[in-house]
């Protein structure tokens, strides 16, 4: 199972600060946005500006996420 | 890192601006620069009550870490400081403080900015606008999936 | 004049660079940027033990207030503050503080530059260095007899 | 007569605060300059940038003084 943190309106969609995501070896970043959406549908409208940080630091589409991982998932930023 | 003197931190009480920039000045800066953002009533017209702040701290803390590092490569900075606060803030409230002392002003003027640009685009800390008529709403800045 | 609140002043005491943030903070601006100017030690390679700070109080004040119009022609300022010391500064200690407050952080740090480049050329101040030789020397910037 | 009121290295080099100056209507900024290089030599080095001060503005060479107004002659100013 890979751990996933929501933050801000992810969480507030889900309903929960953090997601247990059945996960596999290899799968990336667009996999685990698939699997969000699949879990939670309402995430949906978000995903196309959805931010994936690993281990503190963002992280693209193509990149390959361990299950022991620390990750994270939240839209835009906001501060300041 | 070696990074001299800095105090960079979250934290859920009221900021305390003037011991940030009393621990940024120094002999060896001629100049101060300091930016606070205070929690504004309207916005496009719309009056808000309160902000409530929430961040990811771990990832913020070494997002701003980053921030220092980037504005050192670019900058002869001799010290900075920065604070953010989370949770509810009402209206004036001081809602981020970013200190930086350099030899000289223009320096000192532009590493300011740079960092507080940066920080509003990268670190992870998101704002919930409560607006005058009871409703609330996430500010999300909208803009595509690359990095920020 | 109607420029709204403001507090432009010369003075001999250290200034208080906190009274005059708190003084231009205000719900309508979500940004304030404060300057300080410090008594920096090494310049090209010399060191200063200490600056005396002469004005024409008059006229400064004079130009301080125009330049007060003039910004707030450029940039839509909320509430400014200048404050310039005179007399002997030691090392560290603050010379001239700066603080404007506008609803958004650019106009902010542009208008907080802008008033301290130009009270740097127009206002009608004088630095006399006294070098760790035990010398002194008036700061008197090069340039024609043109006005600043 | 006029008074002038000096700063900084003018009122170093002049050893004086303040300048009376026998002043005729019509005399000029440009003339005012001369006046003082003649009464103290000394400041001859400095008039290239001195700057003149009339009422609390900036004045050009060619602006006609009055006796009663406020005049003030200084280097460079070097503040901030």
């Amino acid at each position: 199972m890979l751990r996933v943190k929501l933050f801000a309106k992810a969480r507030d969609v889900a309903g929960c600060p953090m997601l247990e995501i059945p996960w596999k070896d290899g799968q990336t970043v667009s996999d685990l946005k698939q699997l969000l959406v699949a879990q939670h549908p309402g995430l949906g409208p978000l995903i196309p500006q959805l931010l994936v940080a690993i281990n503190n630091d963002y992280a693209d589409d193509g990149v390959v996420i361990q299950a022991t991982d620390e990750v994270a998932c939240f839209p835009p930023v906001s501060g300041g | 890192m070696s990074q001299g003197l800095h105090m960079i931190s979250l934290t859920h009480s009221p900021i305390d601006y003037f011991a940030l920039t009393e621990s940024v000045r120094s002999s060896q800066s001629g100049a101060v620069v300091l930016f606070l953002g205070t929690v504004r009533e309207m916005t496009d017209g719309r009056r808000t009550v309160a902000l409530d702040y929430e961040g990811y701290p771990e990832m913020a803390e070494a997002k701003l870490a980053e921030l220092e590092t980037v504005a050192r490569s670019k900058w002869p900075i001799d010290r900075i400081g920065i604070i953010h606060r989370l949770g509810r803030l009402e209206l004036g409230d001081i809602s981020v403080a970013v200190a930086v002392s350099c030899p000289h002003r223009k320096q000192a003027f532009e590493a300011g900015q740079y960092l507080i640009d940066e920080l509003k685009v990268t670190v992870p800390i998101w704002k919930q606008e409560n607006w005058d008529d009871g409703t609330t709403e996430w500010v999300h800045p909208g803009g595509g999936n690359s990095k920020p």
